[in-house]
């Protein structure tokens, strides 16, 4: 043959694109080959995605010129460590998504047809796609369109269930998301008229800080803001996230809300880092740790599993902002180089694997109990230990308690916080942390209340252990933290490790 | 003699900002989807004067406004039925 | 060239505004949807006729100039069918409801 | 400094006034369906402006899109909904705030970008390499060089966008109306004047779309702007009851919808012979290009027919 | 005074128009046409720059992403109105006061 698949130069991660999407197709072409051709697409990216892994870690990081047009005519995909970090993630929650959604929307069990049945694989496949391709890709006006692709499949899936409340709250976060495009969109128009580039390696060699270079990165801010739920712009997350359908949910909370960040980040630690001022890191983390405060406090006053839930991811996407003040702090007393971007990305990693598996958890319980109350849950350990164990576990990774992935992350951005003398960023880590303890020790304490269970339907241990098994990764990651940490260190932006100067 | 084109078509131009009044007023929606109508004529005059001064290409912007402009009312009248799908010269009968 | 080509070519031109005014001033002076209907009709016809007849001695060759011909005819063809509907859908509106004025 | 007086200056400065003010009215009118005919309006003058921009293709997409099919798209939900004010808001000092902010922000960003617009020095440099590469690409027209070729993955995601929102809006189905006809029965009297309409605009309106398919390669249009003039004589022949709506989900139009994404995907994932992605070789540049836009056109005319004419829906 | 500064410049005034609307008003519809409105604005002066750094024409790479754009916003309209209509239909089945505008609670200035 005359492939060589274990070529450095072979393009998997354009595969990890183009393999949900033609997934995608096919699932909408035949509803009954849909959820064996998702398993297929899926387990086939977190391949690509792990063998990316390995090439990336022997030959550093990789890039696929999309039809053989370098830039800045054509379009780059490039897979350094926080891209193919993040792929394997994709492929992981959308594997355990997919595997938990067999049941609920396979059209074999369903005849004829069903609305729910047919649509969630090929939306499912499109969010998988377009997250895959919003980490991967190196050109802003692409981040663009593969960040409408995944709002549109992912708001679809919000509205998946059919309620009146789910129209509202998938309504709701379009108007949000479409919001935050058009600054986005504006944003990359300014780049493009100023720079004549939309390649993020080229954009770092030419930008230099006029007026509309500083305009054109606060729009594209302010619209990855609307989009990843930071505060104040997080209103629509908590109802969107919690009217879908448990699998869709999990791939909502883990994945939607990750590449937004991880653009934020590219385009403020590889394409402008000296913009950002002191003034403007510091603002960064006001809103974060705002996010994580307000997140907390109405998570606590929730009465429904799926919405406590939903704003705890409120509260953990604040944290991952606190990168841009905590960035190169203190950078040459720390053991570890570049410690607190290094510890966002874990932050991300590990919630994307606890969110997956709480939400997959809670759709467990709701299928057992029929709602989701938090008053319902009580003594529910006795019947369905798997899925209680599984939400205890991303609970722990949620914490920040050792040794979960979570640990590894907040430890991380703790020590550069107080590295650089920032101490008031590490008490917003530690209370955020205690808040999260509190509210989701309402719901653990229920489940493993000594009272007995109301009345169960039976879910399957196998469904109940794909949680198990994504809220066991999350713990993993802290413990094996040595292959991940490398492997982020491929090709880092200089300012990871350095600061904003 | 394109300076003259474009004199037209600016007075063209303003014939439709008057139009725009009645879309404001109505009182129907038929008038206001009237107003739409002209304007969307005018848009035709219009890019048919501004094409000598580019290219040919100008006169298909043109073509396809032409065919495509009354779309818009089809689906006004259309909608505008009693079951929103039928023709009005059915009820009328 | 020739200054009558010219010459025409303006007159028409002039004409073909005139119209426009005319049904647009119509469509704002006429007191009911029917009146106002009839003057969009002519406008939309005789204005742009007149100004695709200005044009057509000014086209560079025979493909823009039939262009300009299918143009005005596909409008006229539009128009008419529209202002028909227009017209017993008003009926209809009337009859069913008015609707307050501004 | 003072700019030599000239007709075209002046067309050009009347024409922006006049779409300023009619997006302005948009915005203000208080009756609904003004609002939705102001915006069809509008659509036909900034179709002018693109003209005026020698911008021909994207004035072709916003003649077909934004004057055409928006339009027909808007004043379907506005007739459904049935609704023509906007509720008679209580005022409020919220109220007040709730406008006084956007307002505030609105004046700033559009001031902002006046301001950078005249103080900036813009550069736009691709458009040399754009043409120096054009023999490779097998198309003559730089804009459908830059679509198919160059960059030619954002027209792949953008497809699947597109096959994203026709999946999603068929989401909104009533669970008992899965796979019924898409839209509302229509109905027309038989030989009346829309049937006749609609019997004759389509063919005019295939030849003009192949008119700009065709053209789309060498010199202006291509594969969007057929598409959606195909799709909107689609729609036009189904509203006068010429051909009935296709079942919303059935097969053959769901096939018809796939078949252009898949094809391009499928182009796409061939790249990986040659260690590449979504390679277009140069010696089979010109057919295969418009074999992609073919198929391409043909599922974005199936895309936004079923788009428009919306989920399967009751009858009232 | 270079030609395409009109429009540069009526492009900045559209996008403030259209995000006053969007964020301003109550109706879903409206806010989706004053979408439409900022959609444009920004793809106007998207093209007025490349028309302004060229002196002539809006360059093929401008115009290849507008018309991306568009196809874009089109689809995402198409897919809000039939969210739109079908929560419509929803009310027409169990009516809920006030469900259907941009609803009180929702803090609107706040998108």
């Amino acid at each position: 043959m005359l492939l060589d698949l274990a070529a450095p130069d072979f393009p998997w991660i354009a595969l990890s694109v183009a393999i949900p999407l033609f997934a995608a197709l096919i699932a909408a072409l035949s509803s009954a080959l849909a959820p064996v051709v998702a398993m297929i697409a899926a387990l086939l990216c977190l391949g690509a995605a792990l063998w990316t892994a390995v090439l990336v870690t022997t030959h550093g990081a990789q890039e696929v010129a999309v039809g053989a047009w370098p830039p800045p005519l054509g379009i780059v995909l490039r897979a350094d460590g926080l891209a193919v970090a993040m792929l394997i993630t994709a492929g992981l929650v959308s594997i355990a998504a997919f595997a938990f959604a067999r049941q609920a929307f396979s059209a074999r069990t369903q005849t004829p047809e069903t609305r729910s049945a047919y649509s969630f694989w090929p939306l499912g496949l499109c969010v998988l796609a377009g997250v895959n391709a919003a980490f991967v890709s190196n050109d802003l006006f692409n981040l663009y369109v593969a960040l409408e692709l995944t709002t549109i499949a992912a708001a679809a899936l919000v509205a998946m269930s059919g309620s009146r409340a789910a129209f509202e709250a998938a309504i709701r976060y379009l108007m949000f998301a479409l919001l935050g495009s058009l600054f986005y969109l504006l944003g990359v128009v300014l780049t493009y008229s100023t720079h004549g580039v939309l390649d993020i390696r080229l954009l770092a060699i030419s930008a230099e800080s006029g007026p509309s270079t500083i305009a054109a990165a606060a729009l594209m801010s302010a619209g990855l803001m609307t989009k990843m739920a930071l505060f104040p712009l997080h209103a629509w997350l908590p109802p969107a996230h919690s009217a879908a359908p448990a699998p869709a949910s999990a791939l909502l909370s883990a994945l939607v809300v990750k590449p937004p960040f991880v653009i934020l980040l590219r385009i403020w630690f590889e394409a402008m880092p000296e913009l950002v001022t002191p003034t403007l890191a510091q603002a960064f983390g006001a809103l974060g740790a705002c996010g994580v405060l307000l997140g907390s406090i109405l998570a606590m006053r929730q009465e429904r599993l799926k919405l406590v839930v939903a704003y705890s991811t409120v509260a953990q996407l604040g944290y991952l902002v606190l990168v841009f003040p905590l960035a190169g702090g203190g950078g040459a007393q720390q053991p570890w180089a570049a410690g607190a971007w290094t510890g966002a990305i874990f932050l991300t990693l590990s919630h994307a694997l606890a969110k997956g598996a709480m939400f997959l958890a809670a759709g467990a319980f709701v299928e057992a109990r029929g709602n989701d109350r938090l008053d319902s849950l009580v003594g529910l350990a006795r019947e369905m230990p798997i899925s209680c164990f599984a939400f205890g576990l991303a609970a722990v990774s949620l914490m920040g308690l050792p040794p979960s992935g979570g640990f590894t992350g907040k430890y991380l951005l703790l020590t550069s916080s107080f590295a650089s003398g920032q101490w008031w960023w590490g008490i917003v880590l530690v209370v955020g942390g205690l808040l999260s303890a509190v509210y989701l020790f309402g719901p653990l304490s229920l489940m493993f209340a000594r009272e007995p269970a109301l009345a169960v339907t039976p879910v399957s241990r196998a469904r109940q252990s794909i949680a198990l098994l994504l809220g066991l990764l999350s713990i993993l990651l802290g413990l094996f933290s040595e292959a991940p940490y490398r492997l982020l260190q491929v090709d880092r932006p200089g300012a990871a490790a350095e600061g904003f100067t | 003699m394109i300076e003259a084109y474009f004199f037209a078509a600016t007075v063209l131009l303003m014939t439709v900002a008057v139009c725009l009044v009645r879309v404001l007023r109505g009182p129907t929606r038929a008038d206001r989807m009237m107003g739409a109508q002209l304007a969307a004529t005018a848009g035709v005059a219009i890019l048919a004067l501004i094409s000598p001064a580019g290219s040919p290409a100008m006169l298909d912007v043109a073509l396809v406004l032409a065919l495509l402009g009354a779309f818009a009312a089809v689906a006004f009248v259309k909608a505008a039925t009693i079951d929103g799908a039928g023709d009005p010269e059915e009820e009328s009968q | 060239m020739s200054v009558i080509v010219t010459a025409t070519t303006i007159l028409l031109l002039l004409i073909g505004v005139a119209f426009f005014l005319a049904g647009s001033m119509g469509l704002l002076r006429f007191p009911d949807v029917h009146a106002r209907l009839h003057a969009l009709t002519k406008a939309d016809n005789l204005g742009l006729g007149f100004i695709t007849l200005a044009l057509l001695p000014q086209a560079a060759d025979v493909w823009i100039a039939s262009k300009l011909v299918m143009i005005w005819l596909l409008t006229m063809l539009a128009a008419a069918t529209v202002s028909q509907l227009i017209a017993r859908s008003a009926l209809h509106e009337e009859d069913v409801k008015q609707e307050p004025g501004p | 400094m003072a700019p030599a007086f000239s007709a075209l200056t002046l067309f050009d400065v009347v024409l922006c006034v006049l779409i300023i003010g009619v997006a302005l009215c948009s915005s203000s009118v208080r009756d609904l369906f003004a609002a939705t005919v102001l915006l069809i309006i509008y659509g036909v003058f900034v179709a002018i402006a693109w003209v005026r921009l020698g911008a021909v293709d994207v004035a072709l997409a916003e003649a077909a899109i934004g004057a055409g099919l928006t339009g027909v798209l808007l004043i379907g939900a506005v007739a459904r909904l049935k609704i023509t004010e906007s509720p008679a808001a209580a005022v409020s000092r919220w109220q007040f705030a709730a406008k006084v902010i956007p307002a505030s922000l609105g004046l700033l960003i559009a001031s902002g970008l006046a301001y950078l617009v005249l103080t900036v020095e813009w550069r736009e440099t691709l458009q040399a390499p754009v043409l120096a590469n054009l023999p490779d690409t097998g198309v003559l027209n730089p804009v459908t060089a830059v679509l198919l070729n160059y960059r030619a993955y954002d027209t792949l995601l953008e497809t699947s966008v597109l096959f994203a929102a026709l999946i999603a809006s068929w989401c909104t189905t009533h669970d008992d109306l899965w796979g019924e006809r898409a839209g509302l029965r229509q109905h027309t009297r038989r030989a009346g004047i829309l049937a006749t309409f609609g019997r004759f605009l389509p063919p005019i309106g295939l030849i003009v779309g192949i008119h700009i398919f065709w053209a789309g390669a060498d010199k202006w249009g291509g594969a969007f702007q057929a598409g959606t003039i195909f799709a909107a004589v689609w729609i036009l022949a189904i509203m006068a009851g010429v051909i009935d709506a296709p079942n919303a989900t059935g097969r053959s139009i769901r096939s018809f919808a796939v078949a252009g994404p898949m094809f391009f995907t499928f182009v796409a994932l061939t790249g990986v012979l040659a260690q590449s992605f979504l390679i277009i070789p140069v010696m089979v540049a010109k057919p295969l290009t418009l074999a992609i836009e073919a198929c391409l056109t043909l599922s974005i005319a199936a895309t936004l027919m079923l788009l428009v004419l919306g989920a399967p829906r009751r009858s009232a | 005074m270079n030609g395409s500064i009109p429009f540069a410049l009526c492009g900045a005034v559209l996008v403030g128009i259209g995000l006053y609307g969007v964020m301003a008003h109550d109706h879903l519809l409206r806010r989706l046409i004053a979408f439409n409105v900022t959609g444009s604005g920004v793809f106007l002066l998207f093209g007025s720059l490349s028309a302004l750094s060229s002196g002539g024409a809006t360059g093929a790479v401008p115009q290849a992403l507008i018309i991306t754009g568009i196809v874009v916003a089109v689809a995402s309209t198409a897919f809000v109105l039939a969210l739109v209509v079908r929560l419509k239909e929803e009310d027409v089945d169990a009516p809920a006061p006030g469900a259907f505008e941009g609803s009180s609670e929702h803090d609107d200035h706040a998108p």
